[in-house]
C-alpha cells in the first residue's frame, strides 16, 4: 500500500485520519462526560493505528488498534468509577492552570513541528513487498529477545504491583477478616487519623472499614 | 503523507496530550493526557520507521516497547488512583498536594 | 486484495452479510421452535421477512438526552464489524475478501470493538437497565476476550502466520478441532459472548427488560438484531473446521455447509441453556476457562516442536 | 407500493405484545406465549400492542400511562378485563375491551389494524417533557453540594456514599416496577444503586383494586399445577429461555404434565444459575424453584405471607439483576391465584 510514491488514495486517507486523530484528542479535554472523553481518545488511538497501516505497518497498526480497543473499554470503566459528573449532565469546570498548559503545549507542538519541517532526515522508504511481521517476529524473538523479554517481565510485575496496590486487603490490610485496609495517616506528625477513618466498634463503618452489607 | 506531514500530526498529538494533562484536576484525566502523548510519540516512531529507516526491525520493536509501557503506565497509574481513592476518597491532583503517609 | 475489483468487495460483503444473517434467523427460529414443541412449518422461512418489515415499520424511540450519535452509531458499528468478520473468512484456496497478512489479530480487533459496540449502545441510551446491562457485558466481554487471544494464537502456531488463509491451509488433513480439542468449545463460548447470545446474553437479557436494547426501536433495533446474528456466523469454521477444505463439493459451499453447522449447535446452545449470573461467569473464565486456553496453548506449543 | 407490501409484510409477523398484568391477571397472561400468533417481549419499545390485562387504579393507572407511551408507533392497546366501567386509566381510552377468556383475536385485529393504517395509532398520554424545570445551583449551574449531587431535574444525581468495596462510589435513586418481566403484579422497587449493586431497596405493592379475576372471567379454576406452570413460564423467560417459556405455556393452556418439559429445565443449568440468588429463610431461588418444578412439593400459594421488608432487606448488597429473580422466584410461593396482593407485607 505504501511505497516510494503513495497514491492519491493513500494520500486522501492519511489526511482524513490525521484531522480526525488530531480533532478528537483535543475533544477528550472538552467533553463534560467521561465515557465520551474516553471514546475519544479510542478514536484518537484507531485513528493513528489506520496511519501506521498506511504506512506499511501491517502487524502494527493492528497491535495499536487492537490493544488501545481493550485499554479504553477498562478505562472507561474507572473513568466512570472515579470521576465526578460520569454522565456530563452537571456543567462544571475541571481544570486549573489553563494559561501555563496551552503554553506548554503550544510549545511542544511548536518545536515538534520545526523539527519535522525543517530538520534533516534520511529518505529511506520501506520496501512495500517486506515482510514486515516476519521481520519484527525474528526481531522480537532473535537478536531483541532480552528487550521483549525484559518486556515480559516488567508487565507481569505491573500486574502483581497494581493488585497489590488496588485490592482491599493491601499492604496496611488485615488478613484474618474482611476488615480492610488502614488508611495511612493523613498528619504523620500528630499521629492521628481523620475522623471517621477508623472504624468504630458499634459498627458506624466508615469507607475502607465497612463490612458486608448482606 | 510524507515524513514531515506524519511528524507534524504526531507533535500535534503531543502537544494535545501534554496541554490536557497539565490542565486536567483530574488524576484520570492526566493519565489521559499522558495516553494522548504516547500516541504522539507512536506515529512519529512509526513513521520515522517507515519512511526514513527503510522499515529497520528495530523500530517495529521500538513501537511495540511503547505500547507496553503505555499498558504499564495505565495499569500502575490506575492502581494509585485507587489506592489514593481508598485512602483520601481524592481523585484531583491538587488534594494530592503531600506525599505523607 | 486477491485481485477483487474495488466496486465488487462491498458488494459481496454485503451478500455474505445479509444471507448469513437470514440463514442465522432461520435457524435460531427453528430450534426455537424445535425445543417450543410448536411445528417447524415452512412458515419459519418468511418469518424473519416478516418482523424485519415489522420492527422497520415502527418508528425509532427517543429517551430523555441521550448521546444521539453513539446511540446511532452502535448498531451500525456492530454491523460493520460483522461485516468484517466476514470479510475475512477464506472462501477458497485463493480467495477471501479481505485475504490481510495479520487476518487473525484483526479479528482479535473486531471482537474488542465489539465489546466498546455493546457498552455504547447500553449507555447512550441515558436510561438505567441498559446501561446496567451495559456494565456487567463488559466484565464479561473482558473476560472472553482473554480466552479468545490464546485461543486464536495457539490456531496461528501450527500454521506460522497470522493470516486466515494459512490457518485455513495448515488444517489440511488434520483439522484443529482435531489437534487443539480444547479450541473450539472455548472458541464457541467466544461466539456467544460476541454475540450476546443464550448463556451470555447478558447484554440483551430480559431480566433487565431487554439489557441494552430496552430503549430501542425501529430500525436501530433492526440493525443490532442482525448484527447479532451476524455475530454468531463469522469464524469458527475457519479456524478449527478447516475452512473451505473438504472433498467433492467446492471451497465456498463447505464454508456454508460448516458455518451453518455452527449456527446449529450455537442456537441450540441458546434455547436450551440459561443464563449464566455475570459474576459466576467471570469467576469460571478467570479460574477455570482461561488456564484451559493457557493448556490449548501449550499443546499448540509442543504440537509444534 | 413499496411501503405498502412492507406494510402488509409487517402486519402479517406475529404480533409483538407487552403485557402490564394489573389486578386480577395472576400469571395468566403468560399464557398467551402459547400462542403462535404472539410474541411477548421484555420492553414496551420492542411492543406493537400493549396488553393491559386486569385492573389499573389509581397509580397502577398512572404507571400504565407511563408505558404505553413507550411503544414505538404505530401502536395499539387492548384491555382484557372482566370489570371496564370502573376506572379506566388515560392510556385505554381508545383500547378496544376484552371482556372473554382469550384476547389473542383482538390483539392480532388491533395490531393488523394500526400497521395498516386502517386505525389511528394509540395517540401519546402524557406530555414529553421533563418531569421538572432544570434548577441550577453552584459556581457551574449545577445541581447540589461540592460539584455533585443535587437534583437539576427534579430528580437525585449520583452522590457518593460507601459500597461494599470500601470505594466510596456514586449512588443512584431510583424507582422500577411494577411491569418489569417476572415482577409480581403491582409490585414497586425503590432502589438506590452503586453501579449494578443495591444499596437500598424497598418493596411495595400497589393497590389493585377489588373486583373477578381474569380466571374467573374465562370461567375456570387452574388447578394448582397449571398456576405452577404459568409461573415457570415467566422465570423462564426471566431466565433467558424464551423457547422453554413457550412449551411450558402450552402445557399449562393444556393441561399437560409436561414431564419432558420439567425434564428440560432442570437439564437448562437454571437451577444453578439462581442458587445462592435471594436467600432467605434457608431457601434460595433455586430451591423454589426446584420446589416448584416438584408435582408433590408445596402448592403455589402456600406461603401467601412473604414479608416484603425482610425479602428487601435480605436482598441489599446483591446485584440489580438478583433481585429481579429473586422477586420472580417468590412470585410462585406467593401464589399467584386471582389476588397477586397475597405478596403482602
Amino acid at each position: 500500500m505504501s511505497g516510494a510514491q503513495p497514491s492519491l488514495v493513500v494520500h486522501g486517507a492519511f489526511w482524513v485520519f490525521a484531522l480526525v486523530a488530531v480533532v478528537s484528542g483535543w475533544r477528550v479535554f472538552r467533553t463534560d462526560s467521561m465515557v465520551r472523553a474516553t471514546f475519544l481518545l479510542l478514536a484518537s488511538f484507531l485513528n493513528v493505528g489506520a496511519i501506521l497501516l498506511l504506512l506499511g505497518g501491517a502487524y502494527l497498526g493492528i497491535a495499536l488498534l487492537f490493544m488501545m480497543t481493550v485499554e479504553m473499554t477498562v478505562m472507561a470503566v474507572f473513568m466512570v468509577a472515579f470521576m465526578m459528573n460520569p454522565a456530563g449532565l452537571n456543567p462544571m469546570s475541571m481544570v486549573h492552570q489553563p494559561r501555563v498548559a496551552a503554553v506548554a503545549g503550544w510549545a511542544v507542538f511548536a518545536g515538534g513541528a520545526a523539527v519535522a519541517v525543517w530538520g534533516r532526515f534520511p529518505r529511506r522508504p520501506l520496501d512495500p513487498a517486506a515482510d514486515v511481521i516476519g521481520a519484527l517476529g525474528t526481531e522480537l524473538m532473535g537478536r531483541s529477545m532480552l528487550i521483549f523479554e525484559t518486556a515480559g517481565v516488567a508487565l507481569v510485575a505491573t500486574m502483581i504491583g497494581s493488585v497489590v496496590l488496588s485490592s482491599r486487603r493491601s499492604r496496611f490490610g488485615d488478613e484474618a477478616g474482611d476488615i480492610g485496609s488502614l488508611p495511612p495517616m493523613l498528619d504523620s506528625a500528630a499521629g492521628t487519623y481523620p475522623p471517621g477513618v477508623v472504624s468504630e466498634p458499634a459498627g458506624a463503618g466508615h469507607h475502607g472499614s465497612h463490612g458486608d452489607h448482606s | 503523507m510524507t515524513l514531515t506531514t506524519v511528524l507534524v500530526v504526531a507533535a500535534a498529538l503531543v502537544g494535545l496530550g501534554l496541554w490536557g494533562a497539565l490542565a486536567q484536576q483530574s488524576i484520570v484525566m492526566l493519565l489521559m493526557g499522558i495516553e494522548l502523548m504516547i500516541n504522539g510519540v507512536l506515529l512519529a516512531a512509526g513513521g520515522l520507521w517507515a519512511l526514513a529507516a527503510g522499515g529497520d526491525p528495530k523500530g517495529q520493536l521500538l513501537v511495540v516497547v511503547a505500547m507496553a509501557v503505555m499498558a504499564v503506565e495505565m495499569a500502575i497509574g490506575f492502581a494509585i488512583v485507587v489506592a489514593v481513592y481508598r485512602a483520601r476518597q481524592v481523585d484531583l491532583t491538587d488534594g494530592l498536594d503531600s506525599m505523607a503517609g | 486484495m486477491s485481485g477483487l475489483a474495488v466496486w465488487a468487495a462491498p458488494l459481496l460483503v454485503a451478500v455474505l452479510l445479509a444471507g448469513g444473517v437470514y440463514a442465522a434467523a432461520v435457524i435460531d427460529l427453528a430450534t426455537g421452535r424445535s425445543v417450543a414443541g410448536t411445528g417447524l412449518g415452512p412458515s419459519a422461512l418468511l418469518q424473519p421477512f416478516r418482523r424485519a418489515a415489522l420492527t422497520v415499520v415502527q418508528r425509532p424511540s427517543a429517551t430523555e438526552r441521550p448521546d444521539v450519535v453513539m446511540w446511532l452509531l452502535a448498531p451500525a458499528l456492530y454491523l460493520g464489524l460483522a461485516a468484517a468478520g466476514l470479510a475475512l473468512v477464506p472462501l477458497s484456496p485463493t480467495f477471501a475478501i479481505a485475504d490481510v497478512q495479520a487476518g487473525i489479530v484483526v479479528w482479535g480487533t473486531i471482537e474488542s470493538l465489539v465489546i466498546v459496540a455493546i457498552f455504547l449502545h447500553g449507555w447512550s441510551a441515558n436510561s438505567l437497565q441498559p446501561l446496567l446491562a451495559a456494565y456487567r457485558f463488559l466484565a464479561v466481554g473482558v473476560s472472553y476476550l482473554l480466552l479468545s487471544m490464546f485461543v486464536l494464537i495457539a490456531a496461528a502456531i501450527p500454521a506460522e502466520s497470522l493470516a486466515t488463509g494459512q490457518i485455513v491451509v495448515s488444517q489440511h488433513g488434520l483439522w484443529n478441532v482435531v489437534r487443539q480439542p480444547l479450541g473450539l468449545p472455548l472458541f464457541l463460548i467466544v461466539a456467544l459472548g460476541s454475540a450476546t447470545w443464550g448463556p451470555l446474553n447478558v447484554a440483551d437479557g430480559t431480566d433487565l427488560a431487554g439489557g441494552t436494547t430496552a430503549e430501542v426501536s425501529g430500525m436501530p433495533l433492526l440493525m443490532w438484531r442482525a448484527a447479532r446474528l451476524a455475530m454468531l456466523t463469522s469464524f469458527a469454521a475457519t479456524v478449527f473446521l478447516g475452512g473451505w477444505q473438504g472433498p467433492w463439493l467446492p471451497g465456498p459451499l463447505w464454508v456454508a455447509v460448516k458455518t451453518l453447522l455452527v449456527l446449529v449447535v450455537l442456537a441450540a446452545a441458546g434455547h436450551r441453556f440459561a443464563r449464566v449470573p455475570t459474576e459466576r461467569f467471570v469467576t469460571i473464565c478467570w479460574v477455570v476457562l482461561l488456564p484451559l486456553s493457557f493448556v490449548d496453548l501449550a499443546v499448540a506449543g509442543v504440537g509444534a516442536l | 407500493m413499496a411501503i405498502g407490501i412492507l406494510r402488509r409484510w409487517a402486519a402479517s409477523a406475529p404480533v409483538p405484545v407487552f403485557i402490564a398484568r394489573g389486578g386480577g391477571a395472576g400469571w395468566r397472561p403468560v399464557e398467551l406465549a402459547a400462542d403462535p400468533r404472539v410474541r411477548l417481549v421484555p420492553s414496551p419499545r420492542h411492543a406493537s400492542v400493549l396488553l393491559a390485562a386486569g385492573r389499573f387504579p389509581g397509580p397502577m393507572g398512572e404507571a400504565l400511562d407511563r408505558v404505553h407511551d413507550q411503544l414505538p408507533a404505530p401502536r395499539a392497546a387492548v384491555w382484557w378485563t372482566a370489570d371496564a366501567d370502573a376506572g379506566r386509566p388515560a392510556a385505554l381510552q381508545g383500547a378496544s375491551v376484552v371482556p372473554g377468556p382469550d384476547p389473542v383475536d383482538r390483539i392480532v385485529a388491533a395490531h393488523r389494524a394500526t400497521v395498516l393504517g386502517d386505525a389511528p395509532s394509540s395517540p401519546d398520554v402524557g406530555a414529553d417533557v421533563p418531569p421538572n424545570e432544570f434548577v441550577g445551583l453552584g459556581d457551574n449551574g449545577h445541581g447540589g453540594e461540592g460539584m455533585m449531587g443535587g437534583v437539576p431535574y427534579g430528580r437525585p444525581m449520583a452522590m457518593t456514599a460507601d459500597d461494599r468495596d470500601g470505594l466510596a462510589l456514586d449512588r443512584l435513586s431510583v424507582t422500577l416496577g411494577p411491569f418489569l418481566p417476572g415482577f409480581t403484579n403491582g409490585l414497586q422497587a425503590t432502589v438506590a444503586l452503586q453501579g449494578g449493586i443495591v444499596q437500598e431497596l424497598s418493596l411495595d405493592v400497589l393497590d389493585l383494586g377489588e373486583g373477578r379475576s381474569l380466571d374467573d372471567l374465562a370461567g375456570e379454576a387452574p388447578t394448582p399445577w397449571r398456576t405452577r406452570l404459568r409461573w415457570l413460564s415467566e422465570a423462564l423467560r426471566v431466565g433467558g429461555l424464551d423457547a422453554l417459556a413457550v412449551r411450558t405455556a402450552r402445557a399449562a393452556r393444556q393441561g399437560d404434565e409436561a414431564t419432558s418439559t420439567v425434564a428440560l429445565v432442570r437439564r437448562s443449568g437454571l437451577l444453578r444459575s439462581w442458587s445462592g440468588i435471594g436467600a432467605l429463610d434457608g431457601l434460595d431461588a433455586a430451591s423454589r424453584l426446584a420446589g416448584a418444578l416438584d408435582p408433590s412439593g408445596p402448592a403455589p400459594g402456600g406461603q401467601a405471607d412473604v414479608p416484603l421488608d425482610r425479602l428487601a432487606a435480605s436482598l441489599v448488597g446483591s446485584d440489580w439483576a438478583d433481585v429481579v429473580v429473586a422477586i420472580c422466584s417468590f412470585g410462585f410461593v406467593a401464589g399467584e391465584n386471582a389476588h397477586p396482593r397475597a405478596v403482602h407485607r
